[in-house]
């Protein structure tokens, strides 16, 4: 009965959630905040694995990230809306709106052709944001600093607060998207990602299922570009440049697609790296994080999601 | 196979977690003075401004460890506490720089900061900076909405904002007696390149009400082909074309320019223009009129605290040293004397922030550029000197500067509390030239 | 004649590719119940047919019913859902996942009304996993990885897989293809017994004619997208032009 | 008026040619390999720094000016030679058959660590090799001077293009090519090395990238970060013309190239707006670009 209930998903997740939580408090802040800013990347790589699942990589998430970022910083600076969690949350619904508009356009393509497709809404969108004035252009802009309930942390909190509320935020949408891959439709995307023909001789429409993926990665993208930008207090076109997209890729590579947790992980591993060689090797980060790159997509191919599998396989058997 | 794989998770794992440690114990040592340097370091701004900017910056503090700059700087380090600098590159655009600030900040535990040539960072840094109560030195970037916009406690600029370029430049052309019934632009499609031609044209106008506007071309920055630009600009025919084209593209422009003959026909002027100087050399064209965002460089006044400068520097470098060192050396000058004064006040103790920040509002001090006085943005803004010339060959076809005019601080400079557009806007109340 | 007796019917039907001609007026009904096999060389077009009655092709011209509903510019999911279910040459099978799983997915998406929070593998849909996997003696295999099972089993699986959802008819494309002499008929007995169940209509294309002649009652011969013959098995298999084009028992060269 | 439209067709041509000799070895190295390489834009920053080190050489050993051309290929040649063994030989052959993506986020950390490599080689001061510039001197148009070797640029660019393009269509070595663009698996049967054909396909793309590089480097100062503007561009003229079609990053070129010229002349404001524009309508229109077929699977 006990091993029943280690492996239950709520279970797990809210003991994840909690040992976060309270390992926060201990933490420096620094990486309190690094940890929040790999939960906002781990969300638009949660959508790139749900794409993934499948059968598709975006290589253009950004769009969607900078989306959700720009939905959440105009609410603050021009409706005066600064609710954290209300505001991931609108990113969250207004970014999969516009995903679930945009994904008839891309659910015909397969493979590399989504890929630039996608690369390439993000580049048309990065086109419009530098060119609009208004909204800061290629500057970006300030948001304001955000409340909770109505109440603004004093700023020696307000780090540890965002940090409390992304986790429960992304641990809740966690249980859902495990669900929802544990769900006849969330296998019939496996299925999609392994042959498409023959999901659609069974009856079922591999195109539906790609806009449904698409929207939900949509979201988790806009949701993450949120975060991520009321973390920083700051949003500029760079969350739709495409090289923002690439280590959101590199991110679900790393991870697989098979379990969820290991893409936060997979992001803090990437923040963590990018973080301290800017600081090390203020010169030649870029050819250290491009070796890791490389190593890492020829060492685990299938992603460190797959030793999860296999602990938890284990841990089953026995 | 699988075997090497978990080694490597591992082993890497590890790795990282042990620079980690070296991070945050390294963080508590607090003897001297810590700051972090953000400038760039890679992508195309490295080259024209944050190498040169950090090379000079490099230098100084060396020098000033030691006790080797001349009075009033002659203190070891800051107030005898040792510097210690830590560079980051500033590429990835400003929300990666909010997050290295943070780093910084929070991690490194820097006593202050000193950096961002990005008027896109400058934007969004102060606010964090307030926020995290960490004490910052903005050294270079150019947008006047940084303090117009907003106030801040912690954040100050020891340089002066962009407005003064292209204020200067177009007080220079009527003064020279150019013919400006004419001009066009190009500048780059981001903040910077529109604020330059906006500053410019409207002082143009206020200037000379009858002068037309003929093309104003935005390229994309960092395009790095500009054939088409210079065909449009010289089928235009303006008499004057304004530039705030920097580093790498304005070189290119400059290459791709001049064989088309832009140069002969056009009286072109180039608002930061200096800075590509010692890499173009011969090839830079003669009769530019050309400003370097304060007098630095072959614009720099005769001063003993210049002289030193010019000559360390060149002597290290083997080259001249243009407006990005200049800045960086201004700001770092700028930390020194308000800590100093801090220390004077309070005993002689490490000052904390907010000593500094008291002592840092309203500060005047020499810098190798002039007198730099922290005037606006009530004490938070410095304003400088400036100075503008025009390009000629000397006997030897080296390029130098001539026809140099120097302009007070208070002549093109907007007093406080009044917006650089609005002022330019309304005709320059109150400018004491 | 009254409905739900011509469950499937041509009309006319024409294909060409370039200058091949894959169906050339083609009508054909097919009754409730029947086991009909289509037989022919290779390039008959047979593989056309079935493909333009599940929707992969789209005739040039003529039309197809079933039930009397014109499904010819459907496309193959709408015409699964609307009864016919297809197996395949090549079985298309999910290779990374079980036999179970894949039969899981296939009873997944026979469901309607989806729940996106209820986990698929419920005791409801074990039960009935369970049953068709026992139905086709697939039972032993229900736990391996089927990129590593055996042919015979994979066309097991493949056209298990296609009954799933209970058609109305089902077309089995080459079933015994790819597969070794000694199995195609325990193989074929399996088919036999699990679609003996229900009163499917199915239609087969073989190439093998003794299993056409064991396992179908009615055989439609194909040659260069033509129908040559359609009738009773022995009779057809008689047919001089069946013999000359098709089966090619009798040697004989003249016409 | 006449003199206007002559200014914009020449101005695009130029940039259109530019545009091509750079988008072609993408487009080509895609068509082959099925790789899309955003470490294009560093082997063209090689090339054009190869260069800037190559020519001062050749100028100080006191050759004749003309040569000087063939200097430029020789250090383009040189970058094909020393990258491809280390990319497809070394990195990119280990995921041959695996997803595409994963192959284009590998391309992207080369693309990283090349940038860094440019910097630890040359270090960080700009190059300038203006020299070869001067040599077809300036001609007149109308009241314009355009410079000779801008214009022979628009040569190169035919000249590249039409040479790929017979090689592929007229000889036996391109036919093979051919066939192992239309099926590997099937030209692997035949007999054909297709380990072989990659490899030369990859050169032949790294040594065009790095020629555009070479050819582009006496219009520029050549320093770090030249190779990000690339990428995108020439990203935007393959997705217009169609990933893997010549023809297509023809196309692609041309209506980048004059549409960005129209606009400089005639409407400043949307100038970069127009390329994200071009690539937005033909996404929505036909998002395979102009010249992408579709393929029907066979079952």
């Amino acid at each position: 009965m006990p091993l029943k209930l280690l492996n239950n998903v709520i279970f797990q997740s809210i003991f994840l959630m909690s040992l976060l939580i309270v390992v926060g408090i201990f933490i420096p802040n620094w990486l309190v905040f690094v940890i929040t800013k790999a939960i906002a990347y781990g969300l638009v790589g949660l959508g790139i694995i749900t794409l993934m699942r499948g059968g598709l990589v975006s290589f253009g998430q950004g769009f969607v990230f900078g989306i959700g970022g720009y939905t959440a910083g105009l609410l603050g600076t021009q409706a005066g809306l600064t609710d954290a969690m209300l505001l991931l949350f609108i990113s969250f619904l207004f970014t999969g709106f516009i995903g679930l508009i945009i994904a008839p356009l891309l659910a015909r393509y397969r493979d590399i052709f989504f890929a630039m497709l996608s690369l390439a809404f993000s580049m048309v969108l990065y086109g419009i944001l530098i060119k609009i004035d208004a909204i800061g252009g290629s500057d970006g802009f300030v948001l304001p600093e955000s409340t909770y309930f109505g109440i603004s942390p004093s700023p020696e909190y307000a780090d540890y607060i965002l940090y409390v509320v992304s986790i429960l935020m992304t641990g809740v949408v966690s249980i859902l998207l495990r669900y929802y891959y544990n769900s006849t439709p969330g296998l019939i995307a496996l299925a999609v990602r392994e042959n498409e023909l023959r999901v659609e001789y069974l009856g079922s429409s591999a195109f539906n299922v790609t806009v449904l993926n698409f929207t939900i990665a949509a979201g988790l993208g806009g949701m993450g570009g949120a975060l991520n930008g009321i973390a920083l207090g700051h949003i500029d076109p760079e969350f739709t440049y495409w090289t923002t997209s690439g280590e959101f890729v590199f991110i679900s590579i790393l991870a697989g697609y098979l379990s969820v947790p290991a893409v936060f992980l997979a992001a803090l591993f990437l923040e963590l790296v990018r973080s301290f060689s800017g600081r090390y090797f203020p010169d030649t980060w870029q050819l250290i994080l491009g070796v890791f790159l490389i190593l890492s997509i020829i060492f685990i191919p299938s992603g460190i999601g797959s030793f999860f599998k296999q602990f938890f396989d284990k841990f089953k058997n026995k | 196979m699988k075997f090497f794989r978990h080694c490597l998770i591992l082993v890497s794992s590890m790795l990282v977690s042990l620079i980690g440690f070296i991070g945050v114990t390294s963080a508590d040592d607090h003897k001297g003075f810590k700051i972090g340097v953000v400038t760039f370091l890679s992508g195309p701004a490295a080259e024209p401004f944050g190498v040169p900017a950090w090379n000079g910056g490099k230098l100084l503090i060396k020098l000033l460890n030691e006790g080797k700059v001349p009075a009033p700087y002659n203190k070891k380090g800051f107030g005898g506490m040792e510097i210690t600098a830590i560079p980051i590159d500033e590429a990835g655009g400003a929300t990666k720089q909010v997050q290295e600030f943070r780093n910084l900040v929070q991690r490194d535990k820097v006593d202050a900061v000193l950096g961002y040539v990005s008027s896109g960072d400058c934007m969004a840094i102060p606010s964090v900076a307030d926020e995290l109560q960490a004490l910052t030195v903005l050294y270079d970037c150019g947008t006047p909405r940084v303090f117009e916009d907003a106030s801040y406690k912690y954040v100050f600029r020891t340089a002066a904002h962009a407005a003064m370029d292209n204020i200067a430049i177009a007080k220079y052309l009527i003064e020279k007696g150019h013919d400006i019934s004419s001009i066009a632009g190009i500048n780059q499609n981001y903040a910077w390149g529109k604020d330059s031609w906006k500053d410019f044209s409207v002082s143009i106008k206020k200037l000379s009400p009858n002068s037309e506007i003929k093309n104003e071309l935005f390229p994309k920055i960092f395009s790095g082909q500009y054939g088409t630009e210079i065909s449009a600009l010289m089928n235009s025919k303006a008499k004057v074309v304004h530039s705030s084209l920097w580093g790498g593209d304005l070189q290119s422009f400059i290459l791709q320019a001049k064989p088309r003959g832009l140069f002969k026909r056009t009286q072109v002027v180039f608002s930061a223009g200096d800075h590509v100087m010692p890499g173009l050399g011969k090839q830079y064209p003669e009769g530019v009129i050309l400003g370097a965002r304060g007098q630095y460089g072959m614009m720099a006044p005769d001063t003993p605290l210049n002289n030193w400068f010019y000559k360390a520097y060149m002597d290290e470098y083997g080259v001249f040293p243009a407006q990005p060192p200049y800045r960086m050396v201004q700001g770092l000058m700028g930390l020194k004397m308000a800590i100093e004064k801090a220390m004077d006040k309070n005993g002689g103790k490490k000052p904390n922030k907010d000593e500094i920040a008291e002592a840092f509002t309203g500060l005047e001090f020499e810098a190798p550029g002039g007198l730099v006085q922290m005037k606006l943005g009530n004490g938070h803004q410095a304003i400088q000197p400036h100075a503008i010339g025009k390009t000629a060959k000397d006997k030897d076809g080296n390029i130098i500067v001539t026809d140099i005019v120097r302009y007070k601080a208070s002549c093109v400079n907007p007093p406080n509390g009044i917006n650089a557009v609005d002022w330019i806007n309304a005709g320059f109340p109150g400018a004491d030239c | 004649m009254s409905k739900n007796i011509n469950l499937l019917k041509a009309e006319g039907i024409n294909k060409c590719f370039g200058a091949v001609v894959a169906a050339k007026d083609i009508n054909m009904t097919i009754q409730k119940g029947e086991r009909v096999s289509l037989i022919g060389s290779n390039g008959a077009g047979k593989t056309t047919f079935m493909n333009m009655v599940t929707g992969y092709l789209k005739p040039d011209s003529g039309n197809i019913y079933l039930k009397n509903e014109n499904i010819t510019f459907l496309n193959p999911r709408t015409i699964t859902q609307k009864g016919i279910s297809r197996s395949f040459q090549i079985p298309q099978i999910f290779e990374p996942m079980s036999t179970w799983e894949n039969i899981l997915i296939a009873l997944g998406t026979s469901q309607k009304n989806h729940s996106y929070f209820k986990n698929a593998r419920s005791k409801e849909n074990a039960d009935y996993i369970n049953e068709i996997l026992s139905r086709f003696s697939l039972h032993e295999f229900a736990h391996r990885q089927v990129s590593e099972l055996p042919g015979g089993v994979r066309k097991l699986l493949d056209i298990a897989m296609a009954l799933v959802r209970k058609p109305d008819i089902l077309l089995l494309d080459e079933p015994t293809s790819g597969v070794g002499a000694e199995e195609k008929y325990p193989l074929m007995d399996n088919i036999a017994k699990a679609l003996s169940v229900e009163n499917l209509t199915v239609i087969f294309v073989e190439h093998d004619m003794d299993i056409v002649q064991n396992y179908s009652e009615r055989v439609i011969a194909f040659y260069q997208g033509e129908i040559i013959a359609d009738g009773k098995c022995d009779k057809v298999l008689k047919d001089e032009n069946v013999q000359e084009f098709v089966t090619g028992k009798t040697p004989k060269r003249a016409k | 008026m006449i003199d206007e439209i002559l200014t914009i067709i020449l101005d695009g041509a130029i940039y259109a040619s530019w545009l091509f000799i750079v988008a072609l070895g993408l487009t080509f190295v895609f068509g082959v390999l099925k790789i899309l390489n955003i470490a294009h834009g560093g082997i063209y920053a090689l090339g054009a720094y190869s260069t800037a080190t190559l020519v001062p050489i050749f100028y100080s050993l006191g050759m004749p000016d003309q040569l000087v051309i063939l200097t430029m290929l020789v250090s383009a040649l040189a970058v094909a030679i020393v990258i491809t063994p280390i990319m497809e030989r070394g990195i990119l052959r280990r995921f041959y058959g695996q997803d595409e993506v994963l192959i284009v986020l590998v391309t992207y950390a080369i693309y990283l660590v090349l940038e860094d490599v440019q910097k630890l080689i040359w270090g960080m001061n700009s190059l300038y090799v203006y020299e070869p510039r001067e040599l077809l001197g300036a001609l007149q148009f109308g009241s314009l001077y355009y410079v000779g070797y801008d214009l022979a640029l628009i040569g190169l660019a035919i000249f590249c293009g039409l040479l790929l393009w017979l090689f592929l269509n007229k000889t036996k070595s391109g036919k093979i090519v051919l066939a192992v663009i239309h099926n590997p698996e099937i030209s692997g049967c035949m007999g054909v090395n297709i380990n072989k054909v990659y490899l030369a396909a990859f050169f032949v793309g790294a040594f065009l990238a790095a020629l555009a590089g070479s050819f582009t480097a006496p219009l520029i100062s050549v320093q770090v970060g030249i190779s990000v503007a690339v990428v995108i561009e020439s990203f935007a003229v393959v997705i217009i013309g169609g990933l893997g079609s010549i023809p297509g990053a023809v196309i692609g070129a041309l209506i980048i190239g004059m549409a960005r010229a129209a606009c400089v002349h005639k409407l400043p404001e949307a100038e970069i707006f127009i390329m994200y524009f071009c690539m937005a309508g033909m996404l929505i229109f036909r998002p395979k670009g102009l010249f992408q077929g579709t393929q029907a699977r066979k079952i």
